[in-house]
């Protein structure tokens, strides 16, 4: 699975995309989440208040106690403030 | 969604600068049921003369996606003729255009909404990130999102 | 009303034409301070194919003044830099331009509520009539006034 | 003082202005428009429902229980329909 990175998470993760398996039992996206934070001292600052991360999956927002499927790509960035 | 109703939809999104009277000339020339062009241009303000440009990250695909999304749903809830939205990416410069919606109707109420709608929705939804880069060469910040930004949205529920 | 307000009120009534591109541009040029632009265009319908030309009749120096005073009634209400209103007189073809209202401001919200303002006041109070020329030489009916354009001001009040 | 006639009222008076000079005891919009009704066959067509007729006294619309005044030019026509 391919996640990708924006805007200041980008920034602070020195990566703007990467190829993931991850573990069966992550169901949702907060799920995914917790699980990230664990992965290092820059996923654990990017993700200490999670609320304030959006994530979309395929291309669409998901809330973080949605489902994430069988998805091939998920993304990670703060809110947006684009217009 | 009717075919319809998805081919007067247009998203572009561009690192080059539009310009509203052309693109509304081309979907106003030859028709003869568009009454009312409501268009909203968004421009890049620099109120304290410190900044250098905006630099627009956006999700490439996604960017697209969403604001299609958004675009069908202001032709399902007004009678719309046509919804163009351009929005621009890299790096633009103070006083530069940053994003076009142009609304086509027989009514002008429908125009007025369609595009107001369009705008609250892209603003708080579409994939796109700003950062400053400031005149003395430092990267600036990033961009906050704005409550009153979410606020806005309420009015359509 | 302050110098300041009536110095960016344009009124203009002509029978040439306008392209609101050129417009918009002329009066962002060289601006930092403007992060919206909602423009208004107005054009001459004929849905069902009879309409060879509408002819637009005004009170010359009375459309004007009105104009100016609903200018100045949005630009007192709502953080306007800049309310332009170019309403066209004479014969008019299907497809044509009417009337074009632009409206500048640091803020989305301000531009989209000063124009449609600007447009619904427009409609009941300034001197401007429309007569219908029809594709078969025969001159039409003058247009008559919609009571949904009086009951669009309540949402002012 | 100029009186003046636009669209279909214009039309069926067959003029576009007159210079008029009101009796004194006229002092409202619409005692100036039922002495109009009074002037004729086409005056009394055109102000068979006065309320329809729209008054500007000097370039500013008057109700018609409004003073006239010392007023240069007045003018009458329908609705508005610009736009």
């Amino acid at each position: 699975m391919k996640v990708l990175y924006f805007s200041w998470i980008r920034e602070r993760l020195g990566m703007d995309e990467e190829e993931l398996t991850l573990p069966s039992e992550i169901k949702t996206v907060g799920e995914f989440l917790a699980w990230q934070k664990n992965r290092g001292e820059e996923f654990e600052a990017v993700l200490e208040f999670p609320d304030v991360v959006r994530v979309a999956v395929d291309h669409e927002h998901r809330d973080h106690d949605e489902t994430i499927g069988d998805a091939r790509e998920i993304a990670l960035f703060p809110p947006m403030t684009g217009g | 969604m009717s075919d319809t109703t998805e081919a007067n939809i247009q998203v572009r999104i561009q690192p080059h600068d539009f310009d509203a009277g052309i693109e509304i000339a081309a979907l106003t020339d030859s028709r003869f049921d568009i009454g009312a062009v409501v268009t909203f241009s968004g421009l890049c303000r620099d109120e304290n003369g410190s900044l250098s440009a905006l630099e627009l990250e956006h999700y490439p695909g996604m960017a697209e996606a969403e604001i299609i999304r958004i675009a069908e749903k202001a032709c399902q809830r007004w009678p719309l003729s046509h919804l163009l939205v351009i929005h621009r990416f890299g790096k633009i410069a103070p006083g530069e255009n940053i994003v076009l919606v142009v609304a086509c109707s027989s009514h002008r109420q429908a125009a007025f909404d369609g595009a107001s709608y369009l705008m609250d929705f892209l603003k708080t939804r579409a994939p796109f990130w700003k950062k400053e880069h400031l005149k003395d060469g430092s990267s600036g910040e990033w961009v906050s999102a704005k409550d009153a930004d979410d606020e806005a949205l309420k009015r359509w529920e």
